[in-house]
């Protein structure tokens, strides 16, 4: 389904370097799809981009009202860019309601594209408005286009024969054709897939297909063309691009990664916001042998992944903070048993059922601790949707060489959020080594070959021997047992033993050393983990782009961290470690090296902007300005 | 590795090599308090499997915790004691992993009915390809003696002192109204009728729920010894034998026979042996399976024994393999290069 | 807080003062889907809590997770939104520490009978004094559209691409293997059936377990049309009325009757209606119940509703609330200075 | 049945100021009752005292092996003693099994007392013996005192016609009358406890009784004479004790929470060793109107106390690590309801399963970080076993007055562990002020009264109204609410401030500064939490008594942490925490004050003994003292 594309029939439009548009309407008003679709045609375009859609919580809220506001917001450039924006320049509001929740995220100057046909008094009240914006004083400082989007999808599809509450459905693509003619938007792909996607119901996609024309049209018609702008094509590596968000990255991640390893994919779930997408995308995928479990609970879900695992599978459990609270116990059998397993921690806004939509990043503390006694494991975090691909990949990497269980955090906007990623070679991506014991490793006081469960490499890793083996039959549990022999033991000192091996095996697990990006000589060092890699990056570079110095090392490793790691802290007169919770890496880092690193906070269940750290670093850069003078 | 996994698709090739139960019994000494009734459980199991020729290297014991989930220790299987209450969740990712295995979970009234009484009726309902063994002792062994959710009511223990409250499920029932295939009961003082009874389990496809009374003579000694007592089993315990009437006591005088409110117990001189219930496991119904199960009100009243209900029904396991098989023989094997072009792409 | 507890013990000695349903109503905005079954279980709800003349400071909605599950937002009560899956073991605590409060329990059937199946049957096993009603969709409606565990076999959903694999739990009969005192069945589509199950359910003593078939009609549309539309509802439900026969069909045309592997239904014409079974919610014995929940094999087959077993126990909370006072009866009210001193103690 | 006994006959024996026993034998043999009744004939004598009973992991080993060995070491003395004695004076060994798994704690020099008869083939090869210790060089260097228990206990009983295989059982009085004449103990209390024990049956009894006798005679008869001792009265604050283990002293404690409280209490448990024990004792004390629910599972257990609490008694929760990890959902839904809760975490070895009758200190990190999402509670721990009275009122305390759920922190050393305690005085204990809202707190648009839940006092404490308040009807949950109203609220502002309201609220909890035992001014600090405190508290006295500087903080409070802490940290050079864990208080101290406090670990499933502590601050004094010089 590769595409090519050209800049179309706009190229005389004046150019400008990026946008971001924010498409806001009702639940049912179909905004996801209208900002996904544009994204779509904006990457086949040849834009980067990037993209964070917003969707009320869990329960369906009463249609026109505020809680029920759906918003997907799009940043397109021609040139590399991190994050979705950090404030819109134009705001799509398909009815009162949107517009009261998003206008204030708009910059100022920004321009409004209204449907004025919602902005009349049952949907105005429904919104909480007791007057009408369109004739207050609310929109003042902007660029307000009124368009009567439903009264014009109608009348398009009124020739179809298409009633006109079906086609009211519609009105979407309207403002999808309206964009796409001001973003000069290849058409073509848009109408193709509306021709596959509503192949089985002509009549919508005829509709759909007569809005998208109509607000295509309605740009060329109303005396719009001042604002008809073009954004040229990024300057991306070349290779196949696709637009991708980060549950899919992480599945097919997941799905390389048994490919890689030559072991079937296991996942053990329970469906869970906004984790549970991993769980649909994999069942879809049973040709590459993917069994995917939707267990009971929880529980059950890491519990039958630990089976799986044990019985030769790459075992794997994916959902979001709740379901992690509840697999602790699996997963401390996980360590016990020393068993490959992957535990892919979506998380969302905590704690409790907090914020099942919205991101968040406070699972850290929880993923390094959260299981009784000493039970290490390994913990790599994902930076950007694409990036989920690799992480995905990485934590099997581990758990399968290394035989423990690994937690892979992403959270609510890498998971939803979409980026283009250039496709990798598959014969690029490193197969992972995966060795079962076949034969006896031991030799008891007989002189007979015996087999020992916890008979030690030179990594302090376990050999595993499957059921099925011949001969090598043999019992493991999560009592303590014995270094070597694997049997039972009440030793005081072998448990002391056992802990010290269990520490150091994961202590001892190779990562890659960090690495600087920005000034290696600034005196400001920026550490972050996660998803706001992306706000991160894009503040360093506009500070660095305004001539001042600072570095940022970003953390895919979170236990063990890099061995490089304590130099580098100490190498900065500053540490500042923005994350969305209140301080969890900025405590470890602290705990482990003793570095004065401040936490930049920010817990709203939103992404941090590149502007608010932006804002933060000028802020330590001109403290540590004054102390140098 | 893949010569582990496809070692399962031979399995029915190459001859079983005869065993003993000394091939079966690992080298780990046995715990348990001495006179304990799952001695006997594991006697009977460690002769049977030879018996069955059942392979070693593919047969795995999954446990739980409790005294009753100590043993696969004492198996030279495969095993794994994992996490209290979790047994059937881990055996049941090990049996879709792993068709090829015969998977056996072992665990107590506590385990497998308090906190892993979820994970049970699941697998249950699921009817994943496992045999699964409750030993009921009707108390918590391992933690010295607290009461379980099948411990009589008034039941005098550490954690009620002044006599238990609730009443107790009753595992059979509980089985039968979790969509169970197989149920069955039987007890550690017949080693022969565990036998027959864990060997229909292992033949069974699909989950095999036996309820094993056992006996804890430590912490709750005899509370099963009114009925399986060797001189007052043939007043007290009703054995099942699919196709046969239902007859019990020592002249067979005692027969069972449907009433409204149920099954009941009759006196066949008087009903006639005509109106006796001719036992039959494969009714689709469970509700004459459940009806069976409620004749015994407490462990001092006669109680059936054998299998209340065996039918066929598609495995979980294999089903969801058809799955895979069925959409790999149309689109056949995945391509990474494919899944990940699998989007629209763009070429830059 | 002696008052508000004390408040209880003078409950009937107050008069009730007369509520309507916006008493009822809680402030906030109903947040369901337009079409939702849900607004019409919660419509029941504030018209029968005004007829029971509940006092709305001494009822209290507990709930899990799930688009149910947001029930108790908009009663005008006391209300909890716990955890998914834990709404009975929450309202067991409170039922157990405040016998004075009408604890109502409202949950999905990924609620109470995937997450949450252990609390569920180990609530009814003990008969502690809840409602709970188990809105059945036979799917995850807030996350979206996953089969549950009363979704039928061979259903396509997000997460059954190519079709549910395994078979759903019959909640009525889960219940009944449980030993549920109260367990009955009732529909989003009639108001007054459900009025009359859940006052039924409120003036039961011990759990009351009901399950309403309830429409999603978002991730589930229609999935009970078949049975609980207007006009096919006569042919399709089979209405349990204690102490009458099981008649059902536009001319009572059908029956419920006994036969050997559990009842059928038969054709009362051809049977006779003195051959049909007079309904007895009140046998002990739960098998008839049992085998009445057995009648419907999918939801597209006719299914009894209404109450299937009531019969009288021991209520848990106040066994337990017996013990204690009997104890206190007996001992007097525990001196702390005496228990400090109960081991044997000395002078320095 | 308080006795007042004096020094006995054997006052002309020498005085030593301190012995340390260990009782071992075969699980069957009964140690653990017959270190039982030596504690307390001793703490009623007046010494002072500590005791560590250390029985085999759950399940019940076969008889004679090492597996099997049950021991009970006491420590006696006419002083003020912290731990159960680094290393045992006597061992009283009752089978080959106990003298080959405890020999080698024993002093150098000291005394083996055994059962001869039991050192025949079948029990030597069983304990894994090729041959007699007694025969051998095992016991060279040790004095030895063999006697053949076995036969004198039946002959002593033969006449009374109990059969042999019954009279073996009474064996153990036998070393129990031994081991009383040796140390002067007071024989009457013994003699009237078997009255009472055995009052329902008479023969065994009798058995016991003769039995006793015969070993008290033994000594005097079988020229032991120079073995005989005297342990003088230790000058104790003057008052009535009682000897109490900490499960015991916990489960009381809760009592009298419930008591100053007047709030009913209701415990939520299933059992779990070493938990189990606090769920048996309060199941007992109905009397005081206690409710004990044994539920079907921890997060049953966790569910119903939190329904209990919201319904206005004293919700309580007791379990071990595993128990714990399988809370946090549950506890996170307690944080996200500001609902009082304790749970207490009796902690056992880990990871996993781990050592279920071993001790361990390793939950703390779980208790800090063990659930999703930003969940902080208050932590505290108990130090003795007489101090888990103390520490559950003050849990209890926190919890109620705070509206928080409490982690209280014991283990199974403390749990099983027994010390004299001077009673308090019922009248002297605070009470705990509860109070609940009656009324409406606020006025809505309309000027009607309406109840905020959410609305805040200065502690930024929300009101609780018990359900069957008239007119308070309210809803609470677990998703995120507005500060307030108590509203669902997904408003980003509103989340960040109530994530941060959680967290001040805990952080602002008062809890009483830092004491510092020993040298102020001293180079060394040590900071201990937990069961630990007696064996530092030893060391420290050891260290000072020979003249060397050293202090000691010992934290009751992990959560908030003493405002006084940093400051005390600062101002010694060097700061050492000795935990039974990989360094868990040490990681937050370094976090919190970035202070280099440094690890002193032991993970043997035993506590300390101020010996190992000991040896460690000398260390780090003479490192000290050369770095200064
Ligand atoms: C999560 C967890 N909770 C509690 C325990 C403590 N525990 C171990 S075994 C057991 C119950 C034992 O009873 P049962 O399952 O009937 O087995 P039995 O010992 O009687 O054979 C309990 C409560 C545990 N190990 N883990
Ligand atoms: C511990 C935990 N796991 C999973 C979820 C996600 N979740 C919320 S509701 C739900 C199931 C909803 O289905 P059901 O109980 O049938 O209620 P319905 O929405 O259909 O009324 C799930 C899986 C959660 N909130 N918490
Ligand atoms: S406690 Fe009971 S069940 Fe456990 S080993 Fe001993 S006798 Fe058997
Ligand atoms: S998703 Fe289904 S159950 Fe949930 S509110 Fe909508 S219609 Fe109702
Ligand atoms: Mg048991
Ligand atoms: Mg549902």
């Amino acid at each position: 389904m590769t595409d090519t594309v050209d800049a179309g029939p706009a190229a005389e439009a004046p150019a400008v370097d990026e946008v971001i548009i924010r498409f806001a309407g009702d639940s049912g008003d179909g905004m996801q799809l209208t900002g996904d679709r544009f994204t779509t045609a904006s990457a086949m375009f040849g834009n980067d981009l990037a993209t964070l859609p917003e969707y009320p919580a869990e329960i369906r809220a009463p249609a026109g009202t505020m809680a029920g506001v759906s918003a997907f917001q799009v940043h397109i450039s021609d040139h590399d860019i991190t994050t979705p924006g950090d404030a819109p320049d134009v705001l799509v509001a398909m009815n009162p309601a949107a517009l009261r929740s998003d206008l204030h995220t708009l910059v100022p100057g920004g321009t409004v594209i209204l449907n004025r046909d919602t902005f009349e008094e049952r949907n105005l009240a429904k919104a909480g408005y007791d007057h009408n914006p369109i004739d207050g004083d609310d929109l003042a400082g902007y660029q307000v286009i009124e368009v009567p989007m439903t009264t014009l999808t109608k009348d398009a599809c009124k020739e179809l024969g298409v009633k006109p509450r079906d086609a009211d459905r519609s009105k979407n693509f309207f403002a999808l054709g309206l964009l796409s003619w001001m973003y000069s938007r290849p058409i073509e792909a848009t109408l193709d897939w509306i021709e596959v996607k509503f192949a089985d119901r002509e009549l919508v996609a005829a509709a759909n297909r007569a809005a998208f024309n109509a607000g295509h049209a309605y740009g060329e018609t109303a005396e719009l063309g001042s604002q008809r702008v073009v954004v040229r094509k990024a300057p991306l590596e070349p290779g196949t691009y696709t637009n991708i968000n980060g549950n899919t990255a992480l599945s097919w991640g997941l799905v390389a990664a048994s490919q890689l390893s030559g072991l079937p994919l296991f996942l053990g779930s329970y469906p869970i916001t906004p984790a549970s997408d991993v769980l649909h995308e994999l069942s879809k995928h049973k040709e590459f042998g993917v069994t995917t479990f939707q267990a009971e609970d929880e529980i059950a879900a890491v519990g039958a992944a630990i089976g799986a695992s044990y019985g030769g599978s790459l075992g794997v459990t994916t959902t979001s903070g709740p379901g992690v609270a509840l697999k602790g116990e699996a997963m401390g059998l996980a360590v016990s048993l020393e068993l490959p397993l992957v535990v892919v921690d979506i998380q969302r806004g905590g704690p409790s059922t907090g914020l099942p939509t919205k991101t968040e990043a406070a699972d850290l503390m929880m993923a390094m601790y959260g299981r009784h006694g000493e039970s290490p494991v390994p913990i790599v975090a994902a930076r950007t949707p694409a990036d989920c691909f690799n992480i995905a990949i990485e934590a099997a990497r581990i758990a399968l060489t290394h035989q423990t269980p690994v937690i892979l955090l992403s959270d609510g906007y890498l998971a939803n959020g979409s980026e283009p990623w250039r496709l990798p070679e598959v014969a690029d991506l490193v197969p992972i080594d995966v060795v079962y014991a076949t034969e006896f490793n031991q030799t008891n006081e007989d002189g007979e070959g015996v087999f020992w469960p916890y008979l030690r490499d030179e990594n302090l890793n376990r050999p595993l021997a499957l059921p099925g083996t011949p001969d090598l039959m043999h019992r493991i549990g999560g009592i303590e047992k014995e270094d070597g022999t694997g049997n039972v033991s009440y030793s005081p000192e072998n448990h002391e033993l056992m802990v010290h091996l269990r520490h150091k095996r994961i202590a001892s697990i190779p990562v890659p050393d960090a690495e600087v990006a920005g000034d290696a000589d600034a005196d400001l060092l920026i550490v972050g983990w996660g998803s706001t890699w992306g706000a991160i990056t894009g503040a360093v570079r506009r500070i660095r782009t305004a001539g001042r110095k600072v570095a940022h090392v970003h953390l895919t490793h979170l236990n063990p961290l890099p061995a490089n790691l304590g130099d580098l802290l100490r190498s900065h007169r500053r540490v500042m470690v923005p994350e969305m919770n209140l301080g969890q890496l900025s405590r470890i880092l602290r705990a482990e090296f003793l570095v004065d690193a401040e936490i930049l906070s920010k817990v709203k269940g939103q992404p941090f902007t590149a502007g608010e750290i932006q804002h933060a670093i000028n802020q330590r850069l001109d403290e540590l300005a004054g102390e140098g003078s | 590795m893949t010569d582990v996994l496809d070692a399962g698709a031979n399995r029915e090739a190459d001859e079983v090599p005869a065993t003993t139960r000394a091939d079966w019994t690992s080298d780990q000494e046995v715990r348990w308090c001495p006179g304990c009734g799952d001695y006997s459980i594991l006697t009977a199991m460690q002769l049977l499997l030879p018996e069955l020729k059942a392979r070693r290297e593919k047969t795995v014991f999954i446990s739980g915790i409790g005294c009753a989930a100590r043993f696969p220790y004492y198996m030279n299987t495969y095993g794994v004691h994992t996490i209290h209450g979790r047994a059937p969740a881990v055996a049941t990712g090990l049996a879709m992993a792993r068709p090829d295995l015969d998977v056996w979970v072992i665990g107590g009234d506590g385990d497998m009915l308090s906190i892993g009484g979820n994970h049970l009726i699941h697998a249950l309902r699921r009817n994943v390809n496992l045999n699964i063994l409750l030993f009921n002792n009707q108390i918590y062994g391992l933690t010295k003696g607290q009461f379980s959710p099948t411990s009589q009511k008034g039941k005098v223990t550490k954690s009620s002192p002044v006599g238990l409250v609730a009443r107790p499920f009753n595992p059979i029932s509980v089985a039968l109204g979790s969509e169970a295939t197989f149920v069955a009961r039987t007890h550690d003082m017949d080693r022969q009728h565990m036998q027959d009874t864990f060997r229909r389990a292992y033949e069974h496809e699909g989950s095999a729920f036996v309820e094993v009374l056992q006996n804890c003579n430590v912490f709750n000694d005899g509370v099963f010894s009114t009925i399986t007592k060797k001189d007052v089993r043939e007043d007290m315990l009703i054995e099942l034998n699919h196709g046969q009437p239902i007859l019990f006591g020592s002249e067979k005088q005692y027969g069972v026979a449907l009433a409204p409110e149920g099954v009941v117990i009759v006196d066949v001189a008087k009903l006639g042996i005509e109106n006796v219930m001719v036992h039959d496991e494969t009714i689709r119904n469970p509700s004459t399976a459940f009806s069976l199960s409620r004749i015994a009100k407490t462990p001092a009243t006669p109680t059936p024994i054998g299998v209340f209900r065996a039918i066929d029904r598609d495995e979980f396991s294999s089903s969801v393999a058809a799955q895979i098989q069925e959409v790999q023989a149309q689109l056949g094997k995945g391509d990474l290069g494919d899944l990940l072009r699998s989007q629209p792409t763009w070429e830059v």
